[in-house]
């Protein structure tokens, strides 16, 4: 599964995208993110309070229960400042 | 009606984009448009707006055609620049031409409201200090965009 | 702020005009501009435009400056052209810049709907065919104008 | 005291203005409306019906009710139709 952060998401992980192997019991984007924050200090960081952060789960935004089901990319960013 | 979308680096010309929209035309009564650029508040030095190439592009061409849908357009350019804006500098423009001034007033409202709050761009502002902070959602943006779901 | 008001035969230059706003500030976030075209309905050859020299001018300057006064602007150029319009023609022009984009595109809004129902213009189509007719004022034109009067 | 007239009110009168002098029993735009409406068939045509003409007194706009008082210009118009 490829994983994409961007803005503070990116700069607190370090990486703009990983890829990752979760296991079977993560199942919905909320485990994914609280999966994620445990892979070290920055993830820890850029997933400490997950109510700041939206998910795309294929390139479609989603909520945090959304069920992971065979999605091959998951992107995590802030909440959108355009315009 | 296609819209015309870019989400580009280099600046744009309103002025180009808008004669665009009207050319060979005698049906268009209204062109409304809006023009967002960079504010020095604060000591800003700069901003770099981080988008998702492909993405982003695709985001704002839904909102585009949603537009197309709810109001009488004969056109709809939408160009929204990424990379780094400094002090004046123009961000973003929103064209709507329609038979009417209301459809083409209400399609500018409607489709800024949508891009500060759904499209994927990302600030980070940096100031003349040296120090720089990601500008954060604002709860009135929602707001504003809840307007056109309503009802 | 003092708003730009001018009542002119010649065209007008919307890129011009919106440079001279914008002109060596930081300060503006959000420059939203109306222009109304001539439309060829109908089978319509020209249009010509009356107004009532002096009057309608200072009619539209005190629109402007009530705008100023309802809105937070950093300026505001309102163009409305008289004389003989052909289809495709601009034929008004009214541009407002604001540190926020809501009072950019409100004021747009609200002097669009005041120039319809309050300036002295009068307007007399002429057709293929050698006919002419006055244009009538419209109820919802009223209308739209009562929505900045209530509350 | 001027006249003007403008639009249709101008095409229908044949002038653009006139000056005139109203009986003292001419107290309002009403009345100034339905005396001018007696000099000839093109201002009789101008103002059948009252309804659709406006005024301004004095370059202020005002309602048919307005006291003529000791205006010096009063202008005739059908309802304005810019923008």
């Amino acid at each position: 599964m490829q994983i994409l952060y961007f803005a503070w998401l990116r700069q607190r992980t370090g990486i703009a995208e990983e890829t990752v192997v979760p296991p079977p019991e993560v199942a919905t984007i909320a485990d994914l993110m609280a999966w994620l924050g445990t892979r070290g200090p920055g993830h820890a960081a850029a997933f400490a309070d997950p109510a700041q952060v939206r998910a795309a789960l294929d390139q479609d935004f989603c909520g945090p229960a959304t069920p992971l089901g065979s999605a091959r990319e998951v992107a995590f960013f802030p909440p959108v400042t355009g315009g | 009606m296609r819209p015309t979308v870019r989400v580009q680096a280099e600046a744009f010309d309103a002025a180009a984009e808008t004669a665009h929209l009207a050319a060979g035309r005698a049906d268009i009564g209204a062109i409304a448009s809006f023009i967002g650029l960079c504010r020095a508040d604060d000591g800003l030095a700069g901003m770099e707006l981080e988008h998702w190439p492909g993405v982003t592009d695709r985001a704002i061409a839904t909102i585009a055609d949603d537009a197309a849908t709810r109001f009488p357009l004969t056109g709809c350019t939408i160009i929204h620049r990424h990379g780094m804006m400094r002090p004046g500098d123009a961000i973003v423009l929103v064209i709507a031409a329609s038979a009417h001034r209301a459809a083409a007033l209400a399609a500018v409202g409607f489709l800024m409201d949508w891009l500060k709050t759904r499209a994927p761009f990302w600030k980070r502002e940096s100031f003349a200090d040296g120090s720089e902070r990601w500008v954060e959602a604002k709860p009135d943006d929602d707001a504003a965009t809840a307007r056109w779901t309503r009802g």
